[in-house]
């Protein structure tokens, strides 16, 4: 079975105002079951937004979006995807466990069952030791694990991404994409995996989805066929050449070549802070 | 206005001297006596400058004349002493107002006619130091007014006894009292009338105590020049408080022209209120009755209140009292053909109005 | 605008509470077990709005002016003490602030006593300083000293929350600089406190208010509404509507003073984030 | 160790002050009836004990009460403003418009709307003024919900009410503390100055104001430090609240 | 000359007490005129610490730091090094000129000569447009860009960067990377860069530090010549090459070595937010 089937979908912000966007514009995205799929692409392109909608949070303007062979929104009723983003997202007044325990919680599980279930997962991230601790004690690096650790509590054949590992430096990053990598391929989950970094959009998937902005499409669909998804792979040619070919769609946008900070300066109404 | 060029007798002539008197509270009748002798240039005559400093809640007149800021105060007599044991160098020059104008207010039906009366009820109590004279009767009734009445923070206004909440209410006969009179009786449309409630008196008590006096610097009193001035403020004084007897409604005008937001015919009631406190004063206003000021003391040193505390820890000592000074200014103003003694005076029957306006 | 339209309708929403609740409630208030648990709606506690401002428009007294002009006069008075009373306060509070932040040892040692002087009630304080009038200052001074008393505290303590806020990152840049301490407040501290500053001040205006009204009371200072407030409440037994006069006059004063403080901010806060400030 | 460095500099301030106040009386001669010395402040303190002890009970429960309705009212309503986007509008500038107002003021008219024998007027005064920190700071908890923090409980499906219980409010505590925090000797200052304008005589505000009138400077102090540490039993006990309520802050007072 | 020169520089926090944190053991570095180095290594490593040493910012707690020939105080009071920040703390409320006018100001150059000077930066970094912008009108990119500005205004001869980029997207960092070896080319200027990019550091560096934790020290010093600095270079071999290089001399690090998570389970005390 198909994990996720995205058709036509197109996205529109604040339709009928001043300040509509269109943030998607006839998208088509399938998934295959156990495949690990990384979208790319400039800020602004829609990679969250194309998440997000797989997530029902948000709904298409127009468009349908499959998950497991049903509707997104009963999807979402049934928890049958797992969800972090670049910022852990932790409640800082619950210890790890009960972290991990709330989306079980929100299931209506025993307490006894929440409780072997989380210690399993933490297990899995290998944080068993801080079950009781509370986030505010944990580095970056650790609390990131307990959102995945989170995600994966309720076992969902699909894990959504955004960016999960933004905010940590490169040497943890690494580390935690090989344990991500192993998780994955023990559970057997499908991933969508929305990045900025191209050599860890390389590394982790099957497939990398390149998108170009204004509006946000898809430009190009990458299968990456690692030797090995290891230390040896992070220095196979394989591996670079993936990198250079990656780089290359992105900056074949248009977008990208009309001008060296156009994207940049257009994005400063939106995207400033 | 009087003529100020006429020569003043006592003064050293030309410029006037200028002195400040703290009052007690805002301007009002209470103080028509002063106000009337600086309108009237009886200061003037005496060679004086006389500033009014009004009252205030926080203002302890006494404090501020042993401080310096003032050259007088008007204070009554146990919170006077009481700051005197703190080492206030104050006394007394001029027992302005011979007798108490305190009252408990009660409403006729409530039965309550003599202190003893007041057992378990809810009294009203200004406290400000103006609460010994109910407690003194209390105690001398064999209550004990830490545990046998409730004793309740009464307001500026005569409220809660018109509501009841409370059964006994401490009045000034020259100003809550008449507050009482000028309010309507919902039942009959008409302003309630003195058949309507039931006075505690202390003065029939016998738990009164002196009330406005004169305080002048005790250590400055060494001082010859401050000894003639005192005779000379306390001359002007006597002449301003007889003009108020005489004049009562001349006086209301000059109360209300000082910008007293207490209407015309309150103010009537009042200054005729303390015309009774003051007149007839058989020894000469202001001179002080050695009894009454036994009296003072006395209840000032044994009435406990609700804390246990006593006004006075030990008898007053130094010189508390004199009446060199008021002796010699009724001597003045007699010489200048005062009536100093009032035994004629009658007082006025004053109508009030709704709201004293 | 939109705001000014949101307090009209609260404001109309109060007043048809009050309305409401003189019709429905019992004149002599719900009393349960003891405790009157609702307010007595009789006219004399409460009486009908348009009594009060019928009352305005009325002389104070016989042949006197209009009671709108005196209580906006005694408004204008007040207004002017706690004027000042903000000034003092605030430049204290400033000083204090910059102190504190200067010398940790200060804030330390300081910051206690600063949060505990509040807890000193002002009824303790008005005699100390009731005496002052006339001799070192005017009168009316007295009750801007109390005004400023209350003032001054959350302007230190938002302010040096803001002169701590900048990061250690700006504050090493301008280390950077060669720049003193000065030129560090000048240039990064001050501008960064600016956020904590505003509302700080705003806080510091309505209590610049109350300590005015309340020093008036205990100073036995003419001419404020506070004064308003006593005397007019002597009358509460014949004239009820009266002390709602004052009342009125000291709210449109607590609300002049925080639309004056707010116009402050605007030329300076343009461009700038807003922060809210926790004193204490 | 740690402790000894944070209760060192103010402890030294304080005996300082004490001590230099101590010498300018006596030394100054200042009077008693000016400024009492610390030390006949003292002595009224430990002779006036039980007076100062009742007095702050008396007080210490109309502040209490006070600030116990004042705040649960300010989080019930900051709960139900934060659910209903056009009450925030109106409740925003409201609450600051009350905060304006010299609520002390109000008192006389409470009294005489509810009844001056009743600590009910004061305790009325004391819940107002203590509403608005507490409201404030509740709502802005309660509307500062981290957008993560929604998104991931849109992806749970949890309901409204779910929402709130375990996020809305856990994530507001912090706020609500910032609130009480400063509502707690806002109550005692609110619940002892109202003693001022009437109702019973128990409290500390009616003992330091009689004290004062007979120029009992010293006893009225003492009383005046009853009210003092009446404010830091409560401002502390809030802060010791806060450290048991929310066990995963390291740092308290951000 | 030599930009800079650190010799046996020890740094200890919080010396005697018990949260004492050794920083940096016995570290010696040398910077040559025109020279860009980048120093690489784990969180906590005492990267940070050095820059701000050469700075002037923090002391050593023995050895010596020179710059430019003179002491690192006395540099730091002739404003001969300027510095940005992984936040670009640009002062909101100065516009961009005025931010870049800042360290001018503080010179004591007079009105025209700085704001000459401020605009011919901003123009530099390519954002002469954006003058009297505010920087919360600005995206993040843009922000870093007048950031740069501001480091630059004095000209002075030395730049020191901490993980100036970190918190930029992937494709606006490249973008910004190539930009600032173009500026450093023109002014020639000599570069201390701290960075937590592999790929980052490969990139911009002649040289590039690798540095070990507890103590911070320095392991390994690379010496990078790439063909080009373009998008060729990234492409290149030698790329590719050094970037594995670099990761072996990170990997090699005793700390890294003992246990995939010890580093970061040790850092929860003192990194934890
Ligand atoms: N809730 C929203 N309302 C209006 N516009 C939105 C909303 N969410 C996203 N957009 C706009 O839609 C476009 C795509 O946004 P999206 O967040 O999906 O980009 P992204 O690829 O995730 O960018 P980044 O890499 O910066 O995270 C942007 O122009 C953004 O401004
Ligand atoms: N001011 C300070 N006081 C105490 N310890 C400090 C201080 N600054 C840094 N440290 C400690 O010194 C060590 C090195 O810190 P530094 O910030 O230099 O690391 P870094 O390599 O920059 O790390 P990161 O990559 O996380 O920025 C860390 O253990 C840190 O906790
Ligand atoms: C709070 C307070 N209430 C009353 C008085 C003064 N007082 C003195 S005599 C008297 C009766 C006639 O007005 C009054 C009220 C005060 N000083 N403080
Ligand atoms: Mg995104
Ligand atoms: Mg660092």
């Amino acid at each position: 079975m198909t994990a996720v089937v995205v058709s036509s979908v197109t996205k529109i912000f604040n339709r009928g105002r001043t300040d509509e966007v269109a943030a998607l514009s006839d998208v088509d995205l399938e998934v295959r079951d156990g495949e690990f799929v990384s979208l790319i692409g400039p800020s602004g392109c829609g990679k969250s937004t194309l998440l997000r909608l797989i997530a029902d949070l948000i709904e298409p303007s127009t468009g349908t979006v499959t998950v497991a062979g049903q509707g997104a929104a009963k999807a979402r009723k049934e928890q049958a995807y797992g969800i972090a983003f670049q910022q852990a997202g932790l409640f800082e007044w619950r210890t790890v466990l009960r972290n991990v325990e709330l989306p079980l919680e929100l299931r209506g599980l025993s307490k006894r069952e929440r409780k072997a279930r989380a210690e399993q997962m933490l297990a899995l991230v290998g944080l068993e030791d801080f079950a009781g601790h509370y986030p505010a004690q944990l580095s970056g690096g650790m609390q990131q694990r307990v959102a995945i650790a989170r995600a994966l509590a309720v076992q969902p054949p699909l894990l959504l991404m955004d960016e999960p590992f933004g905010a940590l430096d490169e040497m943890t990053r690494e580390r935690l994409q090989s344990e991500l990598l192993g998780i994955c391929a023990k559970t057997g989950t499908s991933t969508v995996f929305v990045t900025h970094s191209i050599s860890e959009a390389v590394f982790l998937s099957n497939r990398v989805v390149v998108m170009s902005a204004r509006p946000g499409r898809i430009t190009a669909s990458i299968e990456v066929d690692l030797p090995s998804r290891d230390d040896a792979g992070r220095q196979s040619p394989a591996y670079f050449d993936k990198i250079t070919e990656v780089r290359q769609a992105l900056r074949g946008t248009p977008a990208a070549a009309s001008s060296p900070r156009s994207s940049e300066s257009a994005a400063a109404g939106t995207d400033a802070r | 206005d009087q003529d100020s060029a006429t020569p003043a007798p006592g003064g050293s002539g030309g410029a006037l001297t200028p002195v400040k008197l703290q009052l007690q509270w805002f301007f009002q009748a209470q103080f028509a006596g002063y106000i009337a002798a600086v309108d009237q240039g009886f200061y003037k005559e005496q060679g004086l400058d006389v500033q009014l400093l009004e009252g205030g809640v926080d203002i302890v007149p006494q404090t501020v004349l042993a401080q310096g800021k003032a050259d007088y105060a008007i204070a009554w007599v146990p919170k006077a002493l009481a700051s005197r044991e703190q080492g206030a160098g104050i006394t007394d020059v001029g027992q302005i107002f011979g007798r108490s104008g305190t009252y408990q207010v009660a409403w006729k039906d409530s039965g309550i006619t003599k202190a003893a009366d007041l057992k378990g009820k809810k009294v009203g109590n200004w406290g400000f130091g103006n609460e010994y004279e109910l407690f003194a009767g209390m105690t001398k009734a064999g209550l004990d007014p830490g545990k046998d009445v409730t004793l309740v923070q009464q307001q500026f206004d005569m409220q809660a006894l018109l509501k009841k909440e409370i059964d006994a209410a401490q009045a000034m006969s020259y100003n809550e009292y008449a507050q009482l009179l000028e309010a309507k009786n919902p039942a009959t449309g008409k302003l309630y009338t003195p058949d309507d409630f039931s006075i505690i008196d202390w003065k029939a008590e016998g738990s009164s105590m002196l009330q406005d006096a004169v305080w002048a610097n005790t250590e400055k009193l060494n001082d010859p020049a401050y000894q003639q001035q005192t005779v000379k403020f306390l001359t002007g004084t006597i002449k301003g408080w007889a003009f108020c007897r005489d004049n009562a409604e001349k006086c209301r005008d000059l109360v209300v022209a000082k910008g007293s937001k207490l209407g015309k015919s309150h103010q009537l009631w009042q200054t005729n209120e303390t015309n009774k406190l003051i007149w007839p004063a058989p020894g000469g206003i202001g001179v002080i009755d050695e009894a009454a000021w036994k009296q003072t003391v006395d209840i000032s040193m044994t009435t406990k209140n609700q804390t246990g505390d006593t006004v006075l820890t030990k008898a007053p000592e130094g010189l508390a009292f004199t009446n060199d000074y008021i002796n010699q200014a009724i001597t003045a103003a007699k010489s200048a053909g005062v009536d100093v003694n009032g035994t004629s005076f009658q007082p006025t029957t004053v109508t009030l109005t709704e709201g004293g306006a | 605008m939109k705001r000014f339209l949101y307090v009209l309708l609260g404001l109309a929403v109060a007043a048809a509470l009050w309305e409401g609740y003189k019709v429905v409630g019992n004149p002599e208030g719900t009393v349960l077990f003891g405790v009157r648990i609702l307010p007595r709606a009789d006219d004399l506690s409460m009486p009908h709005l348009w009594t009060v401002l019928e009352r305005l428009g009325r002389p104070e007294l016989t042949g006197g002016r209009p009671v709108w002009i005196v209580v906006a006069q005694a408004c204008l008075f007040t207004l002017g003490i706690t004027a000042a009373g903000f000034v003092i306060g605030a430049l204290v509070g400033l000083l204090l602030a910059v102190a504190m932040e200067r010398f940790r040892v200060v804030e330390r040692g300081l910051l206690p006593y600063v949060i505990l002087s509040q807890t000193v009630p002002l009824v303790a304080l008005a005699p100390l300083v009731a005496g002052w009038g006339g001799t070192i200052m005017p009168p009316w001074a007295v009750v801007s000293v109390i005004a400023a008393y209350l003032a001054f505290f959350p302007v230190a303590v938002g302010m040096l929350r803001g002169l701590q806020s900048p990061s250690a990152s700006g504050v090493e840049l301008m280390r950077s600089y060669a720049a003193g301490w000065w030129r560090t407040l000048v240039k990064l501290r001050f501008p960064s406190a600016l956020p904590y500053l505003f509302p700080a001040l705003r806080l510091a205006g309505a209590a610049a208010v109350v300590g005015a009204v309340v020093g008036e009371i205990s100073t036995g200072t003419r001419g404020g509404v506070g004064r308003l407030i006593i005397e007019y409440s002597r009358e509460a037994t014949s004239d009820p509507a009266k002390v709602y006069t004052a009342m009125l006059g000291a709210a449109l004063l607590g609300l002049v003073v925080a639309g004056l403080v707010s116009l402050l901010e605007l030329p300076l806060m343009r461009h700038r984030r807003h922060v809210e400030v926790a004193t204490l | 160790m740690k402790w000894a460095r944070a209760a060192l500099p103010p402890l030294i301030v304080g005996v300082l002050a004490i001590v230099a106040w101590e010498l300018t009386v006596s030394l100054g001669r200042i009077a008693p009836f000016i400024l009492p010395a610390p030390s006949a402040i003292w002595n009224e303190l430990v002779e006036q004990r039980q007076n100062v002890w009742e007095a702050a009970l008396a007080s210490g429960e109309n502040a209490l009460i006070g600030l116990v309705a004042g705040a649960a009212l300010g989080v019930l309503v900051a709960m139900a403003a934060s659910r209903f986007k056009p009450l925030t509008e109106v409740s925003i500038p409201f609450a600051a418009v009350l905060n304006a107002l010299p609520i002390i003021a109000l008192a006389p008219i409470l009294n005489n709307m509810f009844e001056s024998t009743s600590s009910i007027p004061r305790r009325l005064v004391t819940a107002i003024i203590v509403f608005f920190p507490v409201f404030v700071n509740t709502l802005r908890g309660l509307r500062e919900v981290n957008p993560i923090h929604q998104e991931l409980m849109h992806a749970y499906a949890a309901g409204g009410w779910t929402f709130a219980r375990k996020v809305r409010l856990p994530g507001a505590l912090p706020y609500v503390f910032t609130g009480l925090r400063q509502a707690s000797s806002l109550a005692v200052i609110a619940a002892v100055v109202a003693e001022y304008f009437g109702g019973l005589q128990t409290g500390l505000g009616s003992r330091i104001t009689s004290a004062a009138a007979f120029t009992a400077y010293p006893r009225a102090w003492a009383f005046v430090a009853g009210a003092c540490l009446l404010g830091l039993v409560f401002y502390l006990t809030t802060l010791l609240l806060e450290r048991l309520a929310m066990p995963w802050r390291t740092r308290l007072i951000a």
